[in-house]
């Protein structure tokens, strides 16, 4: 299935881009997915801590299935106010 | 009134938002951006957001405070994109019939939306940028983050 | 800014006088007359007032929070006469290089001015009119408290 | 020596006036002007709890000559804000 990915401020830079299209397989979770941006943007190897992830424009956790969902997000940690 | 908006942020609107003939107190918040951050003369301070994300994020936080403090009206705006020093960066209002809750209240929202909002500060420095990203630094490009829509 | 005054709030001049480029944070608490207070039905209030104490006494207060915060920036108003349901009584803004002093700071001058400033409110009722003074309440003529210039 | 008080609030109702000039003895303290004040005006007898008092704009105790001074306030318990 198709997925659209996002990433926001230091990982949009790390990537190159703010946003892609990505086949995963079905049964992906977030983790998987990441595994495979890994594989596509060797930089994002060394990007730690994990960032945070939003499915859909929710927070959710690293092993929440993709089935279903529109739009992944990763999201370093948030500097707003 | 909950806003994540590119746009300078007007006070008057966001005051009139919360205003309520049962309030006693209203407490006003504004983040406005330093020219000096932990030792770092700033320049100008940049937002990146995930607009959609942020705006329905804000109006959970705005929705969860109003549970919690029963009788207090809440209006928050978080502004995005390039802002220069003074600028304000958000607005947080809140009225109450009494002012313990109005503070309480106000104090709570500006917590809550500074660990969950999706927005990062990029700093632009006499020599470079960093993104702040939680409490890390992390170097950035000089370009505007928008710039590069991919 | 500090100020005793007859004159209705202005708010652009009081955020005006802590506008500062070391600033992150503004709070800024308005008190505003409630349509209610603890069951009664207000139609207006009057606040009797001993200005050249007031004035000074809210100077010293300011000065003290300024000390007691160092880094904030303390602008204070308070209102006279009589007001309408929804109109602000006082003002208070502080500016802070960060927003625990700037709450901190605000909060701690609201309660001091509200322990120590020699006003006086009156609260117009549908029939009378009632003093309060602490926590007690009086009676109160039905005219205003300035109409009686001894 | 002569002395201008000040009354405020419920006090300037009671007394009918806000404030006055009065002959005071001159080593009278705050507590002996009240005395005769509650003479002068016999409603502020019944008046409680004791009002504050501020002795030339600033607040003091009921133990403080008043040689010196130029005006007495007798204050209710405040409520501003």
């Amino acid at each position: 299935m198709r997925i659209r990915v996002r990433y926001f401020a230091s990982l949009a830079e790390w990537v190159g881009r703010r946003e892609e299209c990505v086949e995963v397989a079905d049964d992906a979770d977030v983790a998987r997915l990441w595994q495979d941006l890994v594989v596509r943007h060797p930089r994002l190897a060394s990007w730690s801590p994990r960032p945070l992830v939003a499915l859909d424009l929710e927070y959710a956790t690293w092993d929440r299935p993709l089935r279903g969902v529109q739009e992944v997000a990763f999201l370093p940690p948030v500097s707003g106010g | 009134m909950v806003r994540v908006q590119p746009e300078p942020i007007r006070l008057d609107p966001v005051l009139e938002a919360v205003r309520d003939p049962g309030a006693g107190a209203l407490v006003v918040f504004l983040g406005t951006v330093r020219a000096q951050h932990r030792g770092r003369s700033v320049r100008r301070l940049e937002y990146d957001a995930y607009p959609p994300m942020a705006q329905r994020e804000l109006e959970r936080i705005a929705e969860a405070v109003r549970t919690r403090f029963p009788g207090c009206r809440v209006a928050a705006v978080h502004r995005t994109g390039v802002l220069e020093i003074g600028e304000v960066s958000m607005a947080i209002a809140v009225s109450a019939p009494h002012r313990a809750e109005a503070f309480e209240a106000c104090r709570h929202l500006v917590e809550t939306l500074k660990e969950r909002l999706p927005i990062w500060k990029k700093e632009y420095l006499e020599h470079g940028a960093v993104w702040i990203e939680g409490e890390a630094l992390r170097p950035a490009d000089t370009s505007p983050a928008d710039g590069r829509e991919g």
